[in-house]
């Protein structure tokens, strides 16, 4: 499992530089929407925790593809699948892999993206939290919709939208956090259901992304 | 004989047959007489004027778009645990049914929001939680359209609308966190039950109870269309290998 | 006979014309996807059945 | 441990290909499927590797005893040569790699990217996966392809030697490995007859007279 | 050619339809904006054009590697160079089936996301003639980017990275025209830019792309 | 019109990998090109198909006389093989597709998406679209790969009656065709040697001696 894992990020480094480039879409979303929206800060400081946000699950979702597609199409996923470690356990750290090449970077650069957008000051600690506690769930959820559609020739777009509406819970509770970060409020209860949401997510996922790609190999 | 003989094509083939005229009959007389006496024969509320009557299409297809993906979610799990193909085969067939009737929920709602709220869309929970009710939809019927193989298809969506059912869940009480909306409000004295006077409650009954029978009467036809087309597929396929 | 319906028209008519457009065009595709299967079931089995007796 | 097949059927794309498949294979023999193209060799192969479930029968090894090799070698363009393999080692618990390389003629080749390979050196790597399996039975589909001569001489060498060694190989091909320890089972058409009697089974539910 | 383009729509539209995806990805940016920043109509309605438009470029920027990778991939590409089409058309008609597939009938849905985002009544028009006037610009130099990035595995984010800045001049004239559209400001000189940048693209770019096609495929 | 290549040298990954390969074919002749794995005939073809600029020497027929069948086939997995077939009978401008399906024995197959084919099957399909490019000179890298034995001498027989109305091949195998009309060029391991004399080549820019 952990050469899975080692494998997984070396070939996510590798091919063409899996960390920067899901860091990059995020700082080019975080750029062009000031670019489309115009530069007024005081709208932007009111929409920066949500661009953020949304900007991330993004950034996600661009990758998730790569979980399983490639390894599907050179034939890994048959081998993986007749292979000695349980497919849960695979699906398990096959997101655990994804997040460490996309949602981790994100987290750790969100501060600087923040300042593009002029998020209040009060907001980036929060920013930080909530998508260190969010990005994992967007993983696992993205690896399930991978699962779904692995068999598919290029399914990207049919990933996306099997994947977008089960990222609304976890959209909805990290930007509320960072808004709520912002403007000085409690933020107790969003970051609570953020924290169950991933939990629940990273628990039960695995096992029905796994038999998800067992219908879909044979 | 047990209720599960009727989950085989064939019985289930000779049963709707028999039975399908009867729903559909209901179907229209229901919808006709409920929608012709709640239109032209209800008076105007004292606060909505006129648009209470798209209270009349409004509410059952609501109602109708959320029953329809329980219905579906019900037939799911009777596929993955029985493995009855005709199960598989109702949920396929009732998904486009409930994304119409979401979309007509959200379409009069919309029309309806124009004179209530001065807006075609409002983030309100309850509208924004039907607009990722269609989401699911959409994403449950593309995702049977992208797969050849039906049983693998079967499987694969019945394992999307159960992951899918319980974020539905969890998105409508976020949504309610994140806006507490104007749906349901004090704007509408239609509310609670027994505010409803007698003269827009009985059209209303008729409509609801004619969407229902409506929805089974469209279920039952698409859910045989698709046994033919599998019968169909698979007397080819069978052909093609002489 | 027609009933007056006030500076809502627009929304009511609107909203019935819509529902009823649309139910009419589901049940539309329902049942010329029925009649079609249905031919297209009873074409291959006829000849299925010429072929194996 | 005996490989045993009972009155397999196997299908693809809902339909059945095969049917009424058996045969035993026990440590030390190999055995050779042959048949022409699209008779459903692979899609046996994908059964009895555990891969999809049969449509009736029995195979009496579980898929723990198997190593499959299948038409894609599921390799990784951008690892090298000995990283896809000693990703595949760790994964089967084994610690090395070296001996594999060697045995499939590699050594030269050991640091390149696999991307970089021609099409029989991908070939011969996606082959030297099944030396670090330690499964005792091997199920290969067209292992063979793309190699030269040489090459299959050594192949057909290594599969003597994972024989000799107790194990078991079942292999479609359609050349002439020259193994004296292969029995051959030449895979005829099969004619649908709706045989099964299960009463979720597909026969049953969409073959029969309708109303 | 005309072989070509229509293999292609095609392709797009039996790969789990590629039309309905590249619209239901513009339909979910709309709806996950609002989720994250949350439901005022105002602030809404402020940042609806720069919205849409991003929305736009990204739908179709996650498209963009279908346009040569799968035929990359599964060797077409390598017979499609020795075919007797100039490659340079090749490469046109695959961008136009692109927008064909994306464009389009993004431009079609747009006036109704236009309401999610409480776009103002004057903003519609604009918006419609902006996206129609701009959207076959982002498929043309997004096959550029397509074609520098073919030969490498699943360049998808690379490919996002080289393209967006590209993208830049055609978002931000883009946005201007449904903006000062929208409050009923002159928007000729912005829609004589974003038609002179979708004429240019149109006419250079698809050289530069068989060049960069050609040299990745040696 | 013969296909001449005189002196060429090919390289893969900046490396030579060939280097003085001679031959003529004519109209009516085959020549197979046989070696061992590695030793560059993938390389040497796609160089002759002009998908790659050659090292050193000339190729005398111009690419658009050149009819280029890979390893992979470039098949559409979701378009049938008839449909598949005539988008690259349009490419050509030929309008029959119905005399390469039935000369490659796919009739049965016509309507079937090409997901849905087994690998000799696909193979076939690829091999097909070789009919519909009109194109006298074939260049063809282990056309027979996945085939199985009727498969190989229905392609055989192809490839002659391709010879017989004028046209040439040039193949890259492993196997035997039993070709009377070919000639076989055994590609040999190529030796380094610095004989290139183009100041912007490779070797004389950075492979002599170094200060
Ligand atoms: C796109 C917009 C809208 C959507 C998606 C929507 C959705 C819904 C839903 C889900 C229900 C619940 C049905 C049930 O109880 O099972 C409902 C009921 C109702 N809606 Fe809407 N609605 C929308 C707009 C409106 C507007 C603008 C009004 C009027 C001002 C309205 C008035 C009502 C009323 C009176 C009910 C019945 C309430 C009840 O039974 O408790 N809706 N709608
Ligand atoms: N969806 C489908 N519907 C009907 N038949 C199918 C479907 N998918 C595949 N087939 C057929 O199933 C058969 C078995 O294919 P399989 O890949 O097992 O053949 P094979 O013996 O491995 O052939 P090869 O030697 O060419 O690899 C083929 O004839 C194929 O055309
Ligand atoms: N980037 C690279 N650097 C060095 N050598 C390379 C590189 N890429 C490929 N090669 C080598 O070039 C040689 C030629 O490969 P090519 O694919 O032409 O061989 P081939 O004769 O077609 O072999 P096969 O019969 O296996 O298909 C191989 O030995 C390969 O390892
Ligand atoms: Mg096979
Ligand atoms: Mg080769």
């Amino acid at each position: 499992m952990i050469a899975l894992l080692l494998r997984d990020m070396r070939l996510a480094v590798r091919a063409g530089g899996g960390f920067g480039l899901g860091l990059a879409f995020f700082l080019l979303v975080a750029v062009l929407v000031p670019l489309g929206v115009g530069p007024e800060s005081a709208t932007l400081a009111k929409i920066a925790p949500g661009i953020l946000w949304v900007g991330a699950l993004l950034a996600c979702l661009l990758s998730l593809d790569r979980i399983f597609a490639l390894d599907f199409e050179d034939g890994s996923l048959d081998l993986l699948a007749t292979a000695p470690i349980p497919l849960e356990g695979a699906v398990a750290v096959k997101a655990l892999a994804h997040w460490a090449v996309t949602g981790l970077p994100l987290t750790l650069a969100a501060p600087v993206l923040g300042i593009l957008l002029n998020l209040p000051q009060a907001g980036y600690g929060w920013l930080v939290i909530s998508l260190a506690l969010g990005t994992p769930a967007l993983s696992v959820i993205g690896a399930f919709g991978a699962a779904l559609t692995v068999g598919l020739k290029r399914g990207g777009l049919l990933l996306s939208l099997l994947v977008l509406p089960l990222y609304v819970p976890t959209l909805i509770f990290g930007a509320e956090v960072v808004k709520r970060g912002a403007e000085g409020m409690a933020t107790a209860t969003p970051l609570a259901l953020l924290a169950g949401i991933t939990a629940g997510a990273a628990a039960m996922l695995p096992f029905a992304a796994a038999a998800a790609i067992r219908i879909n190999l044979r | 004989m047990s209720f599960w003989e009727y989950a085989n094509p064939q019985k289930f083939m000779q049963l709707s047959r028999r039975v399908l005229p009867f729903v559909a009959v209901a179907a229209g007389l229901c919808l006709v007489i409920g929608l012709v006496w709640g239109f032209f024969f209800t008076p105007d509320d004292y606060k909505q004027g006129s648009t209470v009557k798209i209270f009349y299409l409004h509410v059952p297809a609501a109602m109708m778009a959320i029953n329809a993906w329980v219905m579906m979610l019900v037939t799911s799990l009777v596929w993955l645990i029985r493995r009855h193909h005709v199960s598989a085969l109702a949920a396929k067939a009732a998904a486009p049914v409930g994304l119409i009737f979401t979309v007509i929920a959200l379409i009069t709602g919309a029309l309806w929001g124009q004179p209530m709220w001065g807006t075609w869309w409002e983030w309100d929970p309850r509208l924004t939680s039907f607009l990722i009710l269609a989401l699911f939809y959409l994403g449950y019927i593309a995702l049977w359209q992208a797969i050849d193989d039906p049983d693998t298809a079967a499987d694969l969506t019945s394992v999307l609308c159960i992951v899918g059912s319980v974020f539905a869940l969890l998105s409508r009480y976020a949504v309610n966190f994140w806006n507490q909306g104007l749906h349901q409000g004090a704007s509408l004295s239609l509310d609670k039950e027994e505010n409803v006077a007698d003269v827009f409650w009985y059209p209303a009954l008729l409509c609801i109870a004619g969407f229902v029978l409506l929805f089974v009467t469209l279920v039952l036809l698409r859910t045989r269309t698709e046994i033919r087309a599998r019968r169909l597929g698979a007397l080819l396929a069978r052909e093609r290998r002489g | 006979m027609m009933p007056d319906l006030g500076k809502y028209a627009g929304a009511v008519l609107g909203s019935y014309a819509a529902t009823i457009g649309l139910i009419v065009l589901l049940v539309a595709v329902s049942l010329w996807r029925s009649a079609k299967t249905k031919a297209a079931l009873a074409e291959v089995e006829a000849r299925q059945g010429k072929d194996n007796g | 441990m005996d490989l045993t097949v009972t009155d397999l059927a196997v299908a693809r794309g809902g339909v059945t290909v095969l049917e009424g498949v058996h045969f035993t294979l026990s440590p030390g023999r190999a055995l050779v499927l042959r048949g022409p193209n699209g008779i459903g060799k692979t899609t046996l192969l994908r059964t009895v590797a555990g891969l999809q479930p049969p449509v009736a029968g029995q195979i009496s090894a579980g898929a723990e005893a198997i190593a499959y090799a299948a038409h894609a070698d599921g390799l990784k363009a951008t690892l090298t040569v000995r990283e896809n393999l000693a990703f595949w080692a760790a994964v089967y618990g084994v610690q090395d790699v070296q001996a594999a390389i060697a045995r499939m003629n590699l050594s030269d080749l050991a640091d390149r990217q696999a991307a970089n390979l021609s099409a029989g050196q991908k070939r011969r790597l996606g082959l030297a996966r099944l030396l670090v399996t330690g499964r005792p039975v091997w199920v290969l589909d067209e292992p063979t392809v793309s190699l030269d001569i040489a090459s299959v001489a050594l192949f057909a060498d290594v599969v003597r030697g994972h024989l000799a060694a107790g194990g078991a190989a079942l292999i479609a091909t359609h050349i002439d490995l020259g193994l004296a320890e292969a029995d051959v089972l030449e895979l005829g058409p099969f004619r649908a007859r709706a045989k099964t009697e299960d009463p979720r089974g597909f026969d049953a539910a969409f073959g029969g007279d309708f109303a």
